[in-house]
Order: C-alpha cells, then structure tokens, then sequence
C-alpha cells in the first residue's frame, strides 16, 4: 500500500515533468533551441493564476463559495494564465530569439539564459520575495482502501492533463496543416519557406503552445506543491529538460515517458533508498540508460547519411 | 568472358578483377567476397565481390541507390556489413573502425561534401596528415623541437599536395568559403594526405561543368601516376567514366550486373537497359 | 622554418596579443595595488576573476574547440576545489611554505579533476550534442551531492574519509585525534580553511591555461579536435580516433578547471559544493558564448566584465539583477547583430580561414 | 508579350562578397530559359534571390507584372514561383510522401491527391519508397523527391537548381523528358545547370554568367554553337 | 533628526541625516535576491527601523546605515559584498544574514578587526576561532539540545519523524544536535527525512514515509517556506502529526494566503512573536508594515535587537564614530560580556553574551493557537 502511495506521487510529480517536458520538447524540436527561460513563465503562469484566485476569492466570491463558483474561478484563473503566458511567450520569442534566427544554437541559449533571470527577478520586483501559498485549483482526494490509500484530484487532474496535452500534441504534430509545417521548419527553415510555409509564424506558433503548456504545468505543479516564489520554476524546468532527453528529446511521446520515468523514479528512489541521494540516483539512471540509448528513450536515431 | 564474373562463385585471385592482366604480378590490393548489408527490410548490398589491382583505376557505376556509396560506407566501414569479407592488402578488416581502415590504407572522399569547413584550406590538408607527421599531444604543448620540425614537414608536405590542383594561393581560405568545384578537389587532396593505397572517390565530378570534369580526369591518372596507387570512383558522368576507369563495375539493386570495361559496360544490354538509356554520345 | 613562420603569423600574432595582454593587465594592476589604487572591492575579485578566466578559457576547450556542450564544467571546479583544500589542509604541517603548499594543492586539483573528467569523459564522449549536454549537468549535480555527503578530516594518522549517505554519521565519527582538523563537513562544505591564494598565483595559473590551450589548439592534437568539431565522419576517414581526441580535449578542459577550482577553494575560508552547482557551469558558458566561441580573448574579456558587472551594478540593489539580466540580453542580440557584425569585421580583420579566432 | 519574370539590376551580397553584380533577364510565358555558368558564378544566388531567400540591395524582380521585392519567401510561392533548390533540401526525417505532401503546403483540398499520383508516375522509384524516411534515400532517389514536391504546388514558373546533379544518366535523360513534359503542359522553366550540353539543347534561351554578371546571352541553339561557349562549357 | 549635513545616510526611506564623523558607518550583508531574499530584505528593512529610531533620539551616537549589500545567500559574493562595503568606510558590520556567507565573511571581519554582530547566522562555527564575532541568535546546538529536551520533557512517549534540509547548515546543524541530545536521552526517533534545495516544495514522499513509520511528532529544523508546503501537504494526505519546529518556523503564520488554520497546533520554539502584546513589539511591527508592508519575522527582529545591542554597547564602552575600526572593535569586545540588553527577541527576559559571542537568552517555546503563538 505504501508503495503505491509512493508510486502514485511519483506518477503525479511524473506528470507534471511531462507537462513542463513537453513544452520544452515543443520548442526544442521545432524552434532547434533550449529555451531555458521556459521554467520561468511556469512561474509567470502560477502567479497569474494565483492573483486571480486571490482577487476573486476577495471580491467576487463570498466567504461560502459553492464549489461551482469556485471551479469556475479555478478554471478561468488556468485560461488566463494561459493567455498571458502565451503572450509572453510570443513576446519573448519576438523580441529575445528572432533576432537572432541566424545565429548559432548557443548564442540563443544564453539568450534564453539572460530571459530567464530577467523573468526571475522581474517577480521577484513586482510579486515580491515572500513565498506565496497557492491554493490548489481543485481540492479533496480519492480515499480507496478504507482509508490506507489516497489519491488528490490534483493528483488525478495532472495525470489527465497530462494525458489529454500528450495525445492531443501528437495528433496536432504529426496530422493538423500546422503541426507538419512545424517539422518542416525543424528541419529546414529555407526549404520550408520554399514550400510557402511563414517560418515566423509558425515558430511563434511554437512558443504559444510551449507557453500555454507551460501555464497549465505551473498552475498543476503549484497546487500539488504549494509554495510559489520567483525561483519556483527553475528546478522543475531542469529536470524537466533532463525528462525531456531522457525520452529523447523532440519526440512528443518521448517527452511524456521521460517526464513520468523521471517522478517515478525520483519518488521511489526518496522511499526506498536515500533521499540525500534521490538526485544522484535519478541522474545516474539516466546517464546508464542514454548509454544504453543514445537518442533517449524513444528519441529517433536517423543515421546520418553518409 | 561474363562467365568469368559471376557471381556467387568463389574463384581464386585475381580472377575476380575486372581486368586481371594489370598488375598481374602482384597481390591485389583490394578484395571484396561476398560482402553484403541490409538495411531493416531492404537489400542494400548483396553478394559484391570485387578485385582491385595495385594500381588500377576502377569504376563503380549504377542506378541511383543502386549501392554503390553504400559499397564505400562498408569499405571505410562507416557501415560494418551484414555479410562477407573484406581484405585490404591481403589483410582481414573486420573489426576495424573507419580510422583504423584509413591508416591501413584506404582514403574517401564523400558524395556530401565534408570538408572542415571552419578551418584553412591548409589546415584541412594537414588534419589529412595527422598520422603521417606525428608527435604527442604534450610535444605539442611544450613545443619542443620535434614540434616544430614536424610542423614545418606538415606545411611542406601540404603545400606540395595542393599543388596538385593548383590550389595553393587558397591555403588560408576557410574551407567552407571555397566555390563547390574547390571544395570537391580540396576533399581528393584531404584524402591522399593520408597517403593511402585506395583512393575511393565518390562521385568527384558532381557540380563541376565538362571543362572542369576534363581537366579533374587528367589529375586522377596524374594522382595514380605519381602515386602509384589505386583509385576507385563513383561517377554518373560517363565521359569520366569510360575514359579513364580500366574496369568498370555495374550495379544494380545491390546486385553485380556487369563487370567489364569500358567497351564491354557500353555495349551490354543490361547495362544499357538499367543504366545508361540509349547513349548519345560518351 | 622561415616561410612557416610566415604563414603562421596571423595565427601567432593573435596569440601573443592574448599573452601580452594578460600580462600587461597582471602588471598594471599590480602596480596599482601597490600604490593603494585598487579598492578593496576590486582587490577582492581579483582572484576569484582569475579563477573564472582559468574556468572560461578551459570551457572554451570544449566548448568552442571540441564542440560540445557541457553543462556541468563547474562540477570540476568542484573536485578541484576540494581536492585542493584537502591537499593544503593536510599539508599544512609537513609543508609550511604557503606557495609550494598552494602550487602542490593546484597540481592535486588538477589531478583530480582529470580523473574525473576521464571517467565522465569515457561515457560521456559517446553521446552527441545535447544528450552530452544533459550528462554533463547530471554529473555536476551528483558531484554537488556526493560532495554534500563527503566528511574529510586530517590527524597525524592521515586522512579520515566518510561518505554520510544516510544522515548517521558525522564528523565524530571520522575519529580525528585530538589535534585533527575537520576539512570538510558534509553540506557545510570546508570551513576554516587558510586563504593562501594570492593575485600572481592566479595570474600565473592564467598563463599555464593559455599556455596549454594556445599551443594545444595550434598543435596537430588540437587541430584533429577541431576537425572533429568540423566533421566527425570526414575526421574519422581520414584517420583520426575520435574518442581519444575527444578524449584529451575534454580531460584537458577538466584539468585546468580543477586547478582554477583549487585556486579559487584556497581563496575563501569556507567553500561548499552548493557553490558549484548548475548555475555556476551556466555563469561560465555565457562567459564562453558571450566571449565568442573559439576565441581565447573574448572569453578572457567576457570573464572580467561579466564577473565585475553585478558588482558595479550594487549601486541600483533590487534591481541589479534584472539590469545584469538586460544587459546580457542586449549584448547577445548586439554581437549577433548582422550589422555590429559587419562593423566590428571592419574594425578588426580577421584572417580569411577563421578557425578560432572567429 | 509580357514576360513572366522580369529581373533587372539586381546586386546581392554575402557581407562583404558582392557575388550578383547587376543582373537582367527576363523569362516569356511557356519558355524554358537556362542559366550556365562555372562554379560559383553566382547561378545559385539568383534563383534565391528570386524566390525570396536571398535580397538584392537594388533594382526590381516582377513576377506577373507584380514587384517581389521585399515580399518574404512563403508569399512568393503562394503566387506560383516554385524552386527545387541546389543539393535537394528535402525533408530529411519526414517520409516521401509527407515530402511531397508539403510541396502542396499552399494549396488546398482538390488536386492534391491526383497530382501525387502524376508525380508517382513520373517517379515510381518514388511511390516504392513513399513510406520511407527520406534521409535515407540514395543522392538520386532524393533529387527525384525533390522535383516531385516542387511539382505539387503547381508552379506557373519553375525555377530548378541543377536537377540533373548526382543522377544516373538514365535518369538524367529522365529528367529533361520531365522537363519537356511540364513545358509542354505549359509551365515555364528557369533552369540552371552545369550539364550546359543537354540544357541549351532543350532551352528556348540562355544566359551564360560569370562571377555574378551575365556575359552572353541567346537562344540555345545559338549558344551551342558558339565557340566560346563550346571551349569555357561544353568541355569542347 | 540630527544635523543638516549633506552625507544622507541611505536611499532606505530615512528621514535622518547625520554629520559627518559622529555617525557610526554600519553594513548590513544578506540576501537581498534569490531564494532567500525574503530573509535578507527583512533584516535590511528591521535594520533601518532601529537605526531611524536611534538617530531620531538625537544622542550623541549616530548611525549611519550603508545601503544593505547583497550576497545572493552565497558564500563568495557574501565576500564581495562586504569588500564593497568596506570601501564604502563601514566600521560595524550587522550580518551576514544566513550561515554560510558569514562562515565566509567572519574570517576577514577578524583579520580586518570588523566588530560584527549577526543578526540571524546561528551556526555554531560562526563564532568559533574569533573574538569578534557575536550573534543575536541562539546557535544552532542551543536549539537543537532545547528541542529535543522539550519534546522530552512534555511528549516523553512520543515517536518522533524528522524532516531536514541536507545541504543548508543551519538545518543540519539543529538536527544533529537535536539527534545527539535525543539519543542521550534514549528517545525514539522512527524516521528522518532529507531535502535540498532543489527539491524543497515537494514533501509527498518524506510525509508517507514517516507516516507510515508511525511517527506522531515530526521534528522540522527548517525555514518557514518549505514547512509551509510539509504542512500543506501533510494535510492533504490526512497525516496529523504533532508538529514542532524551531526558530526558523516563525514567518508561517505571515506567509502569504497561507491557510493559518493548517499551524493551529503546531509547537515552535521562537524568541519573537509579531503580535505579541508589548509596547515594544507592536511599535516595530507597525512601524515595519507601514515603512515596508508586510509582518516581519523573527530575522528582522533579530535585526532590530543587533542594533539596539550596537547601541547599548557603544554607550559602555564610550567609543565615537571618529575612533578606528579597530579601536573601535576591541572596545566593544571588552564590554560586549558585560551589557544586558532587552529586546524584541529576548522573551521578556534579558540577553547576555559570553566571550565566545554566543548569546544566552532562553529559547521558549510555543504553540499556535487561533492563530497566534501562546505559550503553551
Ligand atoms: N542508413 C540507411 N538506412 C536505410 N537505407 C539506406 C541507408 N543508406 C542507404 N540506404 C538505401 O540503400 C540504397 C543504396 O544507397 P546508396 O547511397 O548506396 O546509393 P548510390 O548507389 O550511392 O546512389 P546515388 O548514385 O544516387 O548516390 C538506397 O536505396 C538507400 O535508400
Ligand atoms: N552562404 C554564402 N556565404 C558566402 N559566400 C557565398 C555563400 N553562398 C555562395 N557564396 C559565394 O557566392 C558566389 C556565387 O555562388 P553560387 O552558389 O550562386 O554559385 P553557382 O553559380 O550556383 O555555383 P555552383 O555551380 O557551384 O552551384 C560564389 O563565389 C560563392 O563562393
Ligand atoms: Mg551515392
Ligand atoms: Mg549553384
């Protein structure tokens, strides 16, 4: 029974990586580029969403609120968080990376690197250093076994998101109009623009739905985890990354194995063996198994045509 | 004469070359029996067997994805085959990385262009030399003597091979500046850097206009002349092909479908029915 | 010999500049602190300045040499920092000279870094681009753990080692005698140690780094890493083992982090392996990227403004940070500019096959 | 009549290299007109200049009486101006059929499907492979691929990046009978080429380049004949 | 206010100005960005209030508070930071903040003769191998013995789960005292748990585990951001422990939408409270929320009581702000024994210090009720 507690925190905790994992996988496989600012607008994404709760919890509900009024409150805090976090999104990619189309993959990362501490001490200006406790979009849990097992509906919520973005980015990447001019750009921008196809537009295509994604990640992370501060989404958004590679970075499916692998991992490895050492222990399976596999998990490996 | 190269059959040395007169007697410096690789599902190569005279020219022609770039992967074992053997210089190859190949004497150059394209002209030609002029990491560091004097052999030696295609006054050009036609004749100087017994050329005269493939014609037998060594190469233009390649082998869906030379390929049906469409000129 | 050094001179001139350079810097700044010019603030920095230059320039190696990227450069600045306090506080007995003390300290550094870079560097090296990437943060982030698990102490018995993995040792455990000394206290990192790191032993630590990576890029070695760089496929048919050359890039680029993280653990009193952590190996790779990739200067300058600037920028507080965080922005969107391009082309000529000078 | 294209004075840099100097030519409805030239005269260059990937600092492009100048390069191809590109630059990890899929990105709905089985005629080598990945096709099966997606967005003018590179001369002879056919169902071709023999024998007109300028021009026959011609291009 | 000269003291929100060469050149070093920002701006704020304060009473002793200097709660800019302030002319330096940076710091205050007076860095290292070095704090082996002798004393059956932060020092500095005392006293500790840095917002795993090794009082020697989430989350999975804390607990109630309902019940030990009922706590507490906004905690309040102590100890020992840095120090280490101070953080009582710098006031603890601690 504990072990699936823990194997149940591992699968939330899981699916929040994938999440996050597969924005980064989004951009990185279209856009060519690791965008380490995109832990950040997590970030962003959960303080909108907690001001919104904040500012509905204070004026609009009343101290009873039903929990219809407070799933709606709830659910436009996410779509706003969204929206803003996808203007965000196509902002920093027009003004930080598009400039710099032309230069090498680093000089973008780097770039991406300054956006990142800009975003973070930006917060840090405007919401201040205090940590804010965010409330949790849902509330409550599952009680199963009389008691000895329980599952948060966060928990559930995250596992579902997780599950519907996943399925829904594979089917959008790999069959919409949109989705196959993305990989078409991956590849090569000059041909792709050859084909008719508006690079820009479709890379700010990419950093939307990297952002929105984004948005959701951060409002799920910090109701499952409630501390919210400037720094929140840094560590999320590296290990993110690793679940990212892991998987094998670029590839959709990749991204959700990688991101679920890596909570697993990492909540057992708490339970059963050290939690002074979860970190070294989830590091040291991946290096094994990007030994074994060098493109990741379900990463392709097209060999280079020689 | 057909009979001779059929394939599947075993025969012993040199029967297998295509033209076994050359070099007849010496050892070949190149066989290939029964050498074969798949690619999941798919044939690539099968059953390729081939000699290669010490100083032979040969030519390896066929269809697009016939197999023949494929053929070079598994000689410089960019590829480790599926099936068969190869012998260089009598010597066994399997196991071997594609640098180790090289140092045993076989030199590429790639029907994608890969120069160096960050470093000199110069500088491409001397990575060519690395094994030829050699000295330690540490030698290097230190620069000890020994440094400076295989350096000098280095630039020497670099600057004499370029001189082959006339491209010394583009010694400190990046490489990946230089026009295709350069690019191509700096990857052949690359190679012979080496200093290599098999010069496998694929498809050298792509991109360069008829006057250009004229003039890089003389500087292959030139190279096999001065040289002395064997050159194996890979062209769709058949002027090259038929004028300088002493035997020419034909591929088609992996499979050997002729081996001859020139006069022999040109007049044979297969060959004409999969290959070469009905020939105008060359 | 003559005509060699004819064809050399673009490339060597570059150099010298780079070495003529420092040194001048290493002498004006001396001579300024001399006469009491350089403020304590600045004074400060010079060490640890000399630590990241070191840093820079070795990630350079890798990075802009070799061609990967590493995320997890500061991982050995980590084992080298530790090696070299260990080594120190040990030796603080049998070797009462603080220079020799140091210099042995740096070379165990070093040492250690290049142990531990070889056995990262043998898996590590197989992977291509970003997958190295993510290795190299994974192994800077086991590194910061282990290290925060690590109790070292010193009695005349030798060295006590522990690994409190599960919380139930501590530095009693390691049983030092009565006049043993605690080096290095788990997540505490090391405390107390002597600071014995001066100004010219970084400088000269610079020196021996440009040394090594000027004359190892301009060496056949160096000149098989950068083909590897180029091309793996086209190194490989031309001869060159890949690994080893890899290889040697990457343990080189360890080594000389590791003594630049020895350097810099002997400069403060209290060194914990939290220091080292991811952000620390980002910190330098803008140095590397800001500097331009491949170009020893660049990384040397992008170091010394970079490192300076948040602290110049004290005066705007809260937003410093976010100022530092603007102009890094700025600056890349500025050099990778088509147009600043052009201008700064113009301004300063570079040679036609730019190899890494570029 | 009006020609389909019309390139007057145009200059192109690669930073400091001025590598199109001045060029005018123009392309009539229904012709096919070559471009030859030695290496690196700057053929390449002008085609992507047209298309829009490349920018001339000065004079003016006109496709169908309207300026291109400015306008980015997806717009270009939603007008009718297609280009099979020099080295291929196909869509390595997509398979052939995705790839040819995309070259009717601008199009939408009817035809698609029935042009795809017009370029599988053209390319059965193409319809064996349609699943597999493209990166892994051979130098020549790749230059087919090429041309096909080209073909799938139903050019008015078709600009080719010398087609026949790399390929078998069977093929080669293919891909000018391809060539004719599309002339003749009436799609005007800009074609550049090395092989300058079987280009000029299929050309309405040509234009000779040489370091970024353009030296001669003439009808193909005319050019054939030339000694000159013959000496610098046709190996003569 | 004191004089009309022009050297304002800061850019802090002071409406005091001082004369030059009667006011004492003091810095304040701590995290001012980054993860522990909230700290570090808290001391610099509190330390601001103590200084109008004091400057406001127009005495002879002036203060002249240097703008805060960041050290990112890191042990090398923490040495940068106070070179630069010590090029601003500082004499007396309050912080750092944190451990780590003074571990840092301490080593050069004593080689430059900076009498220094940390506010809130409670290792016991910290003040260890100098003279001049005191801390307003208790140290961590005092609260970590205190602990466990509480939890002795009032839980004596209790099955005890500890959660504790493996890289920071001032957490493994408290449990390991508080493990050593507790095995002396043959107590039962049935679990312990560790986090880091980089994982502090997620506790799912460490609250089953404990759970599930029965412990019924978890022990959390950590700051008050990540017990908020151990509380948060202990909540959610059901898991109703005794909760007890120690200093660094304080903030909880303050944290922002925290659900102060989750703390009801929870022990801490704490020197401060921010709505204790004295005159003295409720001026600062104002003071802090109009000047700042927000309630402070008990590391501003610390830093108000290091400069009331600053300033009680210059009265003894009779040093002016023209003296130097040195003379200054060693003056104030003579008498630094001899004074007793009442503060903010002294529970009512009086604080004294030992030779060694330690302070010696007695931790007490307390239980969250309704919301505010009440001693229990
Ligand atoms: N790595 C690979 N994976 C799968 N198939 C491959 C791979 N490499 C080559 N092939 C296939 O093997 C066949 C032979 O390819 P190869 O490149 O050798 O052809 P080729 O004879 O050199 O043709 P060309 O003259 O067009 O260059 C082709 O059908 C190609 O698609
Ligand atoms: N990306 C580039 N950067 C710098 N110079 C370039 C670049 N591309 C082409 N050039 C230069 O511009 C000139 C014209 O090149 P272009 O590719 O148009 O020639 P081409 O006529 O198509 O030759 P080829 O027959 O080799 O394809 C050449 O001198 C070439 O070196
Ligand atoms: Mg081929
Ligand atoms: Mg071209």
């Amino acid at each position: 029974m504990e072990f699936l507690s823990y194997l149940i925190t591992g699968i939330s905790l899981g699916s929040i990586y994938a999440i996050i994992a597969l924005g980064y996988t989004m951009v990185y496989g279209i856009a060519k580029m690791l965008n380490f600012a995109h832990g950040d607008v997590i970030m962003v994404g959960a303080y909108v969403s907690f001001y919104v709760t904040m500012f509905a919890g204070s004026n609009l509900l009343g101290d009873d609120p039903s929990t219809l009024a407070s799933g709606i409150v709830a659910l436009v805090s996410v779509l706003l968080a969204m929206a803003v976090c996808t203007v965000l999104g196509v902002v920093i990619e027009g003004l930080a990376y598009r400039p710099l189309r032309q230069a090498g993959s680093l000089a973008v990362l780097i770039t991406a690197i300054g956006v990142s501490y800009f975003l973070q001490n930006a917060a840090q200006l405007l919401f201040g250093a205090n940590p804010k406790n965010f409330t949790p979009i849902v509330s409550g849990q599952l009680t199963l076994f009389g008691g000895q097992l329980r599952i948060s509906y966060v928990a559930l919520l995250t596992i579902a998101a997780c599950v519907v973005i996943m399925l829904g980015l594979t089917t959008f990447t790999g069959k919409s109009r949109m989705g196959k001019a993305m990989r078409a750009c991956s590849e090569d921008r000059g041909a792709a623009q050859l084909m008719g196809i508006n690079v820009n537009a479709t890379i700010s295509m990419t950093f939307a739905i990297g952002s929105a994604l984004a948005a959701v990640a951060g409002v799920l992370l910090c109701s499952y985890s409630p501390v919210l501060q400037p720094t929140t989404g840094s560590m999320p958004g590296i290990k993110a990354f690793t679940a990212a590679v892991f998987g094998g970075i670029g590839s959709i499916p990749g991204a959700f194995l990688g991101g679920l692998l890596l909570g697993i991992i990492e909540a057992l490895a708490q339970a059963y063996i050290s939690t002074q050492l979860s970190n070294t222990i989830l590091f040291a399976v991946l290096i094994v198994v990007l030994l074994v596999k060098p493109s990741g998990l379900l990463g392709k490996y097209v060999p280079e045509k020689v | 004469m057909n009979k001779k190269f059929e394939k599947g059959k075993m025969v012993p040395v040199p029967s297998h070359s295509i033209i076994p007169e050359r070099d007849i007697d010496k050892s070949p410096i190149l066989e290939c029996r029964h050498l074969g690789i798949d690619f999941g599902g798919l044939r690539a190569v099968n059953d390729f067997n081939l000699t290669i005279g010490r100083t032979e020219i040969a030519g390896l022609i066929g269809p697009n994805g016939a197999g023949k770039t494929t053929i070079f992967n598994l000689l410089t074992k960019v590829y480790q085959p599926t099936r068969g053997t190869i012998l260089l210089d009598g010597l066994d190859t399997s196991g071997k990385t594609t640098a180790q190949i090289n140092r045993m004497g076989i030199a590429r150059t790639f029907q994608n262009i890969r120069l160096f394209n960050n470093l000199s002209v110069e500088d491409n030609v001397k990575v060519g030399l690395h094994n030829q002029e050699h000295y330690s990491a540490l030698t290097g560091v230190l620069r000890l003597p020994w440094y400076w004097s295989r350096e000098k052999a280095a630039h020497d030696r670099a600057m004499e091979l370029l001189s082959i295609f006339g491209m010394e006054h583009l010694a400190d050009h990046a490489a990946g500046s230089l026009p295709y036609g350069a690019q191509r004749r700096l990857e052949i100087v690359r190679a012979l850097a080496t200093n290599p017994s098999l010069l496998l050329l694929d498809e050298p005269a792509a991109g360069m206009n008829p006057s250009e493939t004229a003039e890089l014609m003389e500087n292959i037998v030139k190279i096999r002349d001065t040289f002395q060594i064997a050159v194996m190469l890979i062209e769709h233009d058949m002027k090259l092909v038929m004028n300088i390649c002493e035997g020419i082998c034909v591929l088609n869906f992996g499979q050997v479908i002729a081996k001859g030379t020139a006069e022999e390929i040109q007049s044979n049906p297969a060959v004409i029915e999969a290959y070469l469409g009905k020939q105008k000129e060359a | 010999m003559k005509s060699y050094f004819k064809n050399m001179k673009t490339i060597t001139k570059a150099d010298y500049a780079t070495y003529l350079g420092v040194i001048l810097a290493f002498i004006v700044v001396s001579i300024c602190q001399s006469q009491g010019l350089v403020s304590r603030s600045l004074g400060g920095m010079l060490v640890p300045i000399c630590c990241y230059v070191c840093m820079s320039v070795s990630l350079n190696l890798t990075v802009g040499v070799l061609g990967e990227l590493s995320l997890g450069h500061a991982g050995f600045m980590s084992v080298g920092a530790f090696s070299g306090i260990i080594t120190a506080m040990s030796l603080q007995s049998a070797v009462p000279n603080d220079l020799v003390r140091m210099v042995i300290a740096l070379v165990a550094g070093a040492f250690f870094a290049a142990i531990v870079g070889f056995i990262v560097g043998i898996p590590v090296l197989r992977l291509r681009g970003d997958y190295l990437a993510i290795v190299t943060l994974a192994f800077g982030e086991i590194i910061k753990d282990l290290i925060n698990c690590l109790l070292v102490g010193w009695d005349e018995n030798g060295l006590h080692i522990a690994l409190n993995v599960d919380g139930t040792k501590s530095m009693s455990s390691l049983g030092l005698s009565e006049n043993g000394i605690e080096i290095i206290k788990g997540a505490q990192g090391a405390t107390g140690n002597a600071r014995i790191a001066t100004f010219t032993m970084g400088f000269v630590l610079i020196m021996i780094t440009l040394v090594v990576v000027l004359n190892l890029v301009r060496s056949r070695t160096g000149r098989a890493v950068m083909a590897i760089r180029d091309n793996r496929i086209a190194a490989e048919s031309v001869g060159i083992n890949v690994t080893k050359y890899k290889l040697i890039a990457f343990v080189t680029s360890a080594s000389l982090a590791g003594a630049a993280g020895a350097l810099f653990g002997l400069n403060y009193s209290n060194v914990t392996a939290a220091q080292f952590d991811f952000n620390t190996s980002i910190l330098v790779l803008v140095y590397v990227v800001l500097g331009g990739l491949g170009s020893i200067w660049g990384s040397i300058i992008a170091t010394v403004v970079l490192y300076v600037l948040p602290e110049a920028l004290r005066q705007f507080s809260d937003y410093r940070m976010l100022v530092y965080a603007i102009v890094l922005i700025l600056v890349m969107l500025a050099t990778n500019n088509p147009q600043v391009r052009a201008l700064i082309s113009r301004i300063i000529p570079r040679r036609k096959g730019a190899a890494i000078d570029e | 009549m009006e020609p389909i294209l019309k390139v007057s004075d145009i200059n192109v840099y690669y930073g400091a290299i001025h590598a199109i100097k001045g060029v005018s030519f123009e392309v009539n409805p229904g012709e096919i007109v070559t471009l030859i030239g030695a290496n690196g005269a700057g053929k390449s260059t002008t085609l992507q200049t047209i298309s829009g990937l490349l920018h001339s600092r000065t004079g003016s492009i006109e496709f169908l009486g309207e300026s291109l100048m400015g306008i980015p390069a997806h717009k270009i191809v939603a007008k009718g101006l297609a280009q099979v590109p020099e080295g291929r630059r196909i869509f390595l990890q997509m398979t052939v059929e995705e790839n040819l899929q995309m070259g009717a990105y601008t199009r939408s709905g009817a035809g698609i499907d029935q042009d795809l089985e017009k370029v599988y005629t053209h390319f059965p080598r193409l319809m064996e492979r349609r699943r597999q990945i493209a990166g892994t096709l051979s130098g020549g099966e790749q230059q087919m691929l090429a041309m096909g997606r080209a073909l799938m967005s139903r050019p008015k003018l078709l600009m080719l990046d010398e087609p026949s590179m790399g390929l078998a001369p069977i093929l080669v002879e293919q891909i000018f009978e391809i060539i004719r056919t599309l002339h003749k169902a009436g799609t005007t071709i800009l074609l550049v080429e090395q092989n300058a023999q079987a280009a000029l024998s299929i050309a309405d007109r040509g234009y000779v380049l040489e370091t970024g300028r353009i030296v001669t021009s003439g009808t193909g026959q005319e050019l054939l004949a030339s000694p000159e011609i013959k000496r610098a291009y046709l190996g003569g | 206010g004191g004089g009309n000269d022009t050297s304002a003291a800061d850019d802090g929100g002071s409406d005091t100005t001082v004369s030059t060469g009667t006011a004492f050149k003091i810095g304040v070093i701590g995290p001012l960005t980054g993860g522990a920002a909230i700290y570090g701006t808290c001391v610099a704020n509190s330390a601001q209030i103590a200084v109008d304060e004091i400057n406001a009473l127009g005495g002879d002793i002036q203060f002249e508070l240097l703008p805060a200097a960041d050290d990112v709660n890191d042990a090398e800019t923490s040495v940068n930071a106070y070179n630069s302030l010590m090029d601003k002319g500082m004499q007396i330096l309050v912080g750092t903040v944190t451990t780590q940076p003074a571990l840092s710091v301490v080593p050069l205050t004593y080689d430059d003769r900076v009498f220094t007076l940390t506010p809130s860095a409670s290792g016991d290292d910290v003040i260890e191998n100098n003279d001049n070095v005191f801390q307003i704090c208790f140290t961590d082996s005092n609260q970590g013995s205190r602990s466990a002798q509480y939890i002795n004393e009032h839980f004596p059956d209790a099955k005890i789960g500890i959660i504790y932060k493996n890289d920071e020092q001032y957490s493994i500095g408290i449990r390991d005292n508080f493990k050593a005392e507790a095995d002396a006293r043959g107590m039962d500790i049935v679990y312990e748990g560790t986090f880091a840095e980089a994982n502090q917002t997620d506790f799912n795993v460490q609250l089953t585990a404990a759970q599930s090794a029965g412990a019924d009082l978890l022990f959390l020697p950590i700051y008050y951001t990540p017990a908020s989430a151990i509380l948060t989350q202990a909540n959610a999975l059901g898991y109703k422990p005794t909760f007890f804390g120690v200093d660094g607990m304080d903030g909880i109630l303050t944290a922002d939408n925290f659900d102060a309902s989750l703390a009801e019940g929870v022990y801490l030990l704490t020197p401060f409270s921010a709505d204790a009922e004295d005159e003295m706590t409720q001026n600062f507490v104002t003071k802090y929320q109009e000047a700042y906004g927000g309630t402070p905690n008990q590391f501003g309040a610390d830093a108000y009581d290091a400069i009331y102590t600053l300033y009680q100890a210059i009265q003894a020992a009779g040093v002016t702000a023209d003296m130097a840095t040195e003379d200054i120090c060693d003056a104030l280490i003579e008498v630094m024994p001899t004074i007793s101070v009442t503060g903010l953080t002294s529970a009512g009582s009086e604080m004294t210090w030992d030779a060694n710098g330690a302070v010696s006031k007695d931790p007490t603890a307390v239980i969250i009720e309704n919301g505010t601690y009440v001693t229990p």
